[in-house]
């Protein structure tokens, strides 16, 4: 059942730094981008550099990619889906309604 | 004029012979299955009771068993789903050129008032063999237009138009129920549809002054002041409403909209929501300014427009050759978001 | 592997194990992975929680696009940008406290637990200043809500519809309020853990309350991580 | 069998065991031990079913005549929302879940306990917080807008305790999530060695696959609610159509949940049925992973199909169609089991003590109601019988007629487990037909009153519709009876019953090889497994007399 996990060995000190720089660089990268008139691409290139930044705080600073077992994973992943549903079938409606 | 105990609701529009022919399909299939299964419990039940010295024989399971009553079903239910989407889509799809009635529902009452300016409440008097399609909307909560005899249901929302259509069959006075709850009364919000001969029908009309429900639309087009903008000759300051209504209209942010009456009835409560491409956003909204009966009259008006031959400078028009000199000035507007940096 | 340590202290049955592992629990490790499972399902329904507001924000987003961005542009991207940095440099101390903890480090971890809870209170203190600004100017949805005359942006002398602004500030303060609700929750639990730590109660062993403490801590600041930009980057320029 | 701790039946002196092992108020109210949690819940769930009972019977009595006259308007709404709050949310949803799941989930798996005990109270907590909230409500003015809550109705209309009830349904909705997450955790963590994902009970399947849903569901309802708390104090127009806010997706968001909460009800009463017949059938169930995967499946496609309660509610034509073509994939699963029920019982060595009686009852009154649910997900037909007794009819069916027979059904099959003592056996037998018989009464001529075109939440009606009305409302009456006679022999039992042997229905299952009532920490030594789920060959190798109870 339990195959031994969890996060007995976390990353090292200079994984941690590093992706604390990457956040911050994220985040100045995100901000730069929203004063560039991208068009619709704006909320694209945004919530793109939100999910990575997202990663890389669930996979380093919550030892999501050090966790051996797929299941966290997997509670993440469906999460994400279920999510993806709420989100997707509702525009279904909205999404359709000027045709009607 | 009811039964005593029915067990069946009559039949009094085009569509109602569709849905229970549905039905009785189904009933059919349900029925056929519930005796399936039903059979082979009770025959298993009795045949595999327990008997002295007889042991249960322990069984897998098998896998094309499983598929066969996955697909099998699944098949069945495919052609439910079918034939209920094309009795749906007819249901909801109103014929062209048919009668309109508008409907305003409130706690706890229904307005009716026709194209032709009739105006009932709680009840509401169609000829037999015409297409009527109502324009529902409602004063305060979610309520639901609902004659069991047409099988016809429609929640009637506040902030924007629903529809429903039905063409009668039968003379008779049916049912018109209130079906989404809505408060203390709900069960009280009761009303009936009057089927008349076409003959009987006029006479009612002829019977009950009125003027036409676009001809309060124009006094009050009017008095409200719209026609100061909106001009016959294409010279006001908004666009000629003539045969606007029923075609694609170009807004300012790119999409291109059916001007229906949900469309109309938004211009006027809510015209930020969507400008027409190359005007200036100068109208202003009529939202509490307007009741819904008075915002069903604008519309009935705007429609009775929809049949004039349009004139110059309507908004179809200005949508394929936006007048230049507005097309500029969206053009930098555009231009000027991105230059910034 | 996980109970080598443990140090014999009386038990119940009479075993050897450590005084922080449950009775129905067989090893620490088994404990250990159903505090982190546990919490990370937890975080699952935080995550649909939000999820009915991102809905919602969405479907009104699309709807009222051009009130929306105006609306949008009344916040101080400078202070969301602060905010965002201040909650990634409060990440980064929570797992040097675990690392410190992991390496019987106490003057780092305690030292980085501190650190985390003075974050969390510049997160919460800019905030503020944030909603005093929008109290100063009428931006607060109810009875006395202003938004009259800002035109739209892209579209000079179009004016905003307020109701509609509204519905944007109305979003903006139930997320960002839930938000913050949720940081003054997880600055409960770290005190919490600060108090603990402090007493010595977190060994190289036994660390999993500081475990789970970050996955929530992170939690906050992910959902930070997509609220900064909905809500103040995307319509910057339209 | 390594563990077994087999007990000479009809022992006399009593072992220590979870009941006897501490006395006095707070060794319950302060416990952390599974089983003495899921007695608690046994006995407020009861509480609350009686109140909605009540509720019922009042609903049924005020529409015996067409006329408005036993209550006012008013109070007719209130009857019948506070009756679907609290059946639905005091009762149904925890229903299974928070009991037999609570007392057995651990067992079966061979743990000691849930891998959260204290979470576990507090969840019983949450639910009596919210339960007491629900009291308060409906003692101090109730609320009237149908369990459904619609805006603008809910948040703009009306001047019941909306807040006060959307509240209790708020916490009680965090109980549910907390049972949720103890049961995944446990699942996952707390297995005994040998006990693989294969040779689970169909029952621990069924609550996993339930969990699921109460942990991704859930929270959507409880943020919606806080929409309509929000929205109803300030007025911010997030629902208001004047403010620019949209009606429907207040019932997009409350579907969302309330869909897939459907499934809560029934998924863990399919857990107990698929348990009882293979035990009276003395069998291993038929396609034990097409079970197992179905439960999975259903939790799901339970998922994607919210809008199906929202036809004629002014969404787009296309979503209509969207909504009603994955309906019909959710119908699939259900079907699955079914089938494989019947299937089970082919060449079984089959006996009808009564909870083989409460499963044959919800085989036939689940299908019935299922089969009438492909009506409603029919477009052409729903547009007709939509909120319509067609509808009541429908999900009594399902959860009254379905989940509730289940419930009573896993109830007689582990009271002995549970109590230690064995109910009378012909009395129960006789409930199961009254049940059965009072239910079709009740509930079939709903259909047809349906299909003949009487709206739902009505307090007074035209007078065509009486006859059946009549009908349904002697039918009620009978199956308040037969609810009433469990509770009364279960009661009589634990005083006056017989001592139960560990194992009286010679069944599978872990929970089976330990005494009855276990001990605290269910098991004297931790079980080894190394057999499949339902290995009843095995255990009827040594065909002995089953000791038949009563
Ligand atoms: C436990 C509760 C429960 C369950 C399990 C279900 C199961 C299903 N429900 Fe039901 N439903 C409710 C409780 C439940 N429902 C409630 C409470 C409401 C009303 C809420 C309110 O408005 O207050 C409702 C309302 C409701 C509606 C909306 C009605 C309306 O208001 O317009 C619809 C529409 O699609 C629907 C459909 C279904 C379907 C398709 C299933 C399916 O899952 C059923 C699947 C099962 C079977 C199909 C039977 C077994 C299958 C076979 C034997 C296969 C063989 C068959 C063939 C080959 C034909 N339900
Ligand atoms: C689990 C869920 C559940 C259960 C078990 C029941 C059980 C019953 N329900 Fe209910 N019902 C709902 C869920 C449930 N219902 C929901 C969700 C609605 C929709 C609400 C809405 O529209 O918002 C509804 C609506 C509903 C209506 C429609 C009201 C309307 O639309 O106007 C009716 C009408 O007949 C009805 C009847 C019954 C009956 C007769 C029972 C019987 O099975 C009850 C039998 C039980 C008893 C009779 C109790 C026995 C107790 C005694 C005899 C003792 C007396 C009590 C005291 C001394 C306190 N229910
Ligand atoms: C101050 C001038 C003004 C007044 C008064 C005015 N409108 Fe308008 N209207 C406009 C302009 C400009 C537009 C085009 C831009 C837009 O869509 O807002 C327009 C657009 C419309 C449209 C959409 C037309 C199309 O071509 O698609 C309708 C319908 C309409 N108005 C109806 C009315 C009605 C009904 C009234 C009175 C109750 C009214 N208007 C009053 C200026 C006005
Ligand atoms: Cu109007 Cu119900
Ligand atoms: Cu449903």
């Amino acid at each position: 059942m339990s195959d031994h996990s969890s996060s007995e060995h976390s990353s090292s000190l200079g994984t941690y730094i590093a992706v604390w720089l990457a956040l911050i660089a994220g985040t100045i990268l995100t901000v730069v981008a929203a004063h560039i008139n991208l068009g619709p691409f704006n909320a694209a290139v945004a919530l793109t550099i939100a999910t990575v930044k997202a990663l890389l705080v669930a996979l380093f600073f919550m030892h999501l990619r050090g966790a051996s077992e797929k299941l966290l994973k997997l509670v993440v992943i469906s999460t994400i889906f279920f999510l993806f549903i709420l989100l997707a079938l509702s525009m279904a409606d909205y999404g359709t309604r000027v045709w009607s | 004029m009811f039964d005593n105990f029915p067990l069946w609701p009559q039949r009094a529009s085009t569509s109602a012979g569709g849905v229970d022919a549905l039905y009785i399909f189904l009933v059919i299939v349900s029925a056929m299955m519930i005796a399936l299964i039903f059979t082979a419990l009770v025959y298993f039940a009795a045949r595999y009771r327990k008997q002295k010295g007889v042991r249960a024989e322990q069984i897998e399971g098998s896998t094309p068993l499983e598929l066969t009553w996955s697909i099998i079903p699944l098949c069945v239910f495919m052609v439910i789903f079918l034939w209920g989407a094309v009795v749906y889509f007819k249901g909801r799809t109103p014929p062209r050129d048919s009668t309109e009635v508008y409907v305003v529902a409130k706690q706890w009452m229904w307005k009716l008032e026709h194209a032709e300016g009739q105006r009932e409440i709680n009840e509401l008097h169609v000829p037999v063999g015409r297409d009527v399609k109502l324009i529902m909307t409602s004063q305060d909560v979610i309520h639901s237009f609902y004659v069991p005899v047409f099988r016809m249901k429609q929640d009637v929302l506040p902030g924007r138009y629903t529809m429903a259509w039905f063409r009668a069959t039968k003379p008779g006075t049916y049912h018109l129920f209130c079906a989404e709850y809505c408060g203390t009364q709900h069960s009280g919000m009761i009303g009936s549809i009057v089927v008349m001969e076409p003959a009987q029908y006029e006479a009612w009309m002829s019977g009950t002054p009125s003027g036409p429900l676009s001809v309060a639309g124009e006094k009050m087009f009017a008095e409200l002041g719209c026609s100061t903008c909106h001009r016959s000759d294409g010279t006001g300051r908004g666009p000629n409403l003539q045969g606007v209504f029923g075609k694609p209209v170009a807004l300012d942010d790119g999409r291109t909209v059916m001007a229906d009456e949900n469309y109309v009835r938004d211009c006027i409560l809510d015209p930020g929501a969507k400008r027409v491409k190359g005007f200036q956003p100068i109208m202003p909204t009529f939202q509490g300014l307007v009741s819904e009966d008075q915002v069903n009259a604008l519309v009935a008006y705007v429609k009775s427009l929809a049949k004039v031959q349009p004139g110059t400078k309507t908004a179809a028009v200005a949508a394929q050759t936006p007048p230049a000199e507005t097309a500029n000035a969206s053009q930098k507007a555009s231009l000027k978001g991105s230059q910034v940096e | 592997m996980p109970d080598s340590s443990a140090v014999a202290v009386g038990q119940s049955h009479g075993e050897t194990h450590n005084p922080a592992l449950l009775h129905h629990f067989a090893t620490e490790q088994q404990q250990r992975d159903s505090a982190s499972l546990g919490m990370w399902i937890f975080l699952g329904t935080e995550v649909m929680f939000f999820g009915g507001l991102f809905c919602a924000y969405l479907i009104y987003r699309l709807k009222y696009f051009g009130e929306f961005a105006a609306a949008s542009q009344t916040l101080s991207w400078q202070l969301g940008m602060t905010n965002t940095i201040v909650l990634i440099c409060s990440s980064l101390t929570v797992v040097l406290a675990i690392w410190a903890v992991q390496r019987g480090k106490r003057a780092l971890l305690l030292s980085s637990l501190i650190l985390t809870l003075i974050f969390g209170f510049a997160f919460l203190g800019i905030k503020s200043i944030e909603y005093a600004e929008k109290f100063e100017k009428h931006h607060v949805p109810g009875p006395s809500f202003q938004f009259a005359n800002v035109p739209l942006p892209g579209h000079p002398g179009e004016m905003a519809n307020p109701a509609h602004a509204q519905l944007y500030f109305s979003l903006y303060f139930i997320m960002t309020g839930l938000h913050a609700l949720h940081m003054i929750i997880g600055i409960g639990i770290f005190a919490w853990l600060l108090y603990a730590s402090w007493h010595g109660r977190f060994t190289t062993e036994y660390n999993t309350p500081l475990e789970i403490g970050g996955l929530y801590w992170h939690f906050v600041d992910i959902i930070w991580i997509y609220l900064f930009p909905l809500l103040y980057l995307i319509d910057l320029r339209k | 069998m390594a563990t077994a701790t087999a007990q000479p039946a009809g022992q006399t002196i009593e072992r220590e065991n979870y009941l006897n092992k501490h006395y006095g108020v707070g060794s319950w109210l302060l416990t952390t031990d599974h089983k003495r949690i899921a007695l608690l819940y046994l006995i407020s769930l009861t509480f609350f079913f009686f109140i909605g009972g009540f509720f019922a019977l009042l609903i049924r009595l005020e529409l015996l005549t067409p006329a408005g006259d036993l209550v006012q308007a008013d109070t007719y709404n209130k009857l019948f929302t506070q009756h679907g709050m609290v059946m639905i949310f005091f009762f149904l949803i925890p229903s299974i879940p928070a009991t037999l799941g609570n007392f057995l989930v651990p067992m079966m798996i061979g743990a000691k306990d849930l891998a959260f005990p204290r979470i576990n109270l507090l969840s019983w907590y949450l639910y009596i917080i919210g339960g007491v909230l629900m009291l308060h409500c409906m003692l101090t003015g109730g609320v009237d807008t149908g369990w459904t809550f619609y805006v603008p109705f809910s948040t703009a209309y009306t001047n019941t305790k909306i807040i006060e009830a959307g509240l209790a349904a708020f916490v009680a909705g965090f109980s549910s999530i907390l049972t949720g997450l103890n049961f995944i955790v446990t699942i996952h963590r707390m297995r005994a060695p040998g006990m693989t994902w294969s040779r689970l009970p169909l029952f621990i399947w069924a609550h996993y696959a339930t969990s699921i849903i109460q942990i991704l569901g859930t929270p959507v309802i409880a943020i919606t609610i806080v929409l309509v708390a929000v929205e109803r104090f300030l007025h911010l127009g997030i629902f208001d159509p004047k403010l620019g806010g949209d009606p429907l997706l207040f019932q997009h968001l409350f579907w969302f949940y309330s869909h897939p909460a459907v499934y809560i009800m029934i998924l863990p009463s399919m857990g107990v049925v698929t348990e009882i017949i293979a035990c009276f059938s003395r069998k291993r169930i038929f396609g034990y992973h097409f079970v197992a995967m179905s439960s999975i499946a259903i939790a799901v496609l339970g998922f994607l199909v919210w809008a199906h309660h929202m036809f004629v509610a002014g969404i787009s034509l296309y979503a209509g169609l969207i909504f009603s073509f994955l309906t019909y994939f959710v119908a699939v699963p259900s079907a699955i089991k079914v089938f494989n029920w019947t299937a089970t019982l082919y060449k079984g060595s089959i006996t009808y003590e009564a909870p083989m009686l409460y499963a044959f009852g919800f085989i036939g009154l689940f299908t019935i109601g299922g089969l009438t649910g492909l009506f409603l997900a029919c477009l052409g037909i729903n547009v007709h019988v939509t909120d319509t007794y067609f509808v009541v009819a429908h999900f009594h069916y399902i959860m009254v007629g379905g989940a509730l027979m289940g419930y009573l059904g896993g109830m007689h099959f582990w009271w002995p487990k549970i109590s230690g003592k064995l109910y009378p056996e012909g009395w129960a037998r006789l409930a199961a037909l009254i049940v059965f018989i009072g239910f079709n009464l009740t509930f079939f001529p709903q259909f047809i009153l349906g299909y003949v075109g009487m709206p739902r939440r009505y307090y007074a009606y035209p007078a065509e519709f009486q006859i059946l009305n009549v009908l349904s409302t002697a039918g009620s009456t009978v199956l308040g009876i037969g609810y009433l006679l469990p509770m009364i022999y279960f009661l009589w039992s634990m005083r006056y019953g017989k001592p139960a042997p560990d194992n009286p229905w010679n069944a599978a299952g872990l929970e089976w090889k330990t005494a009855s009532p276990p001990p605290t920490f269910n098991f004297d030594e931790e079980p080894v497994v190394t057999w499949e789920a339902y290995n009843y060959e095995q255990l009827d190798e040594h065909e002995q007399e089953v000791p038949v109870a009563g």
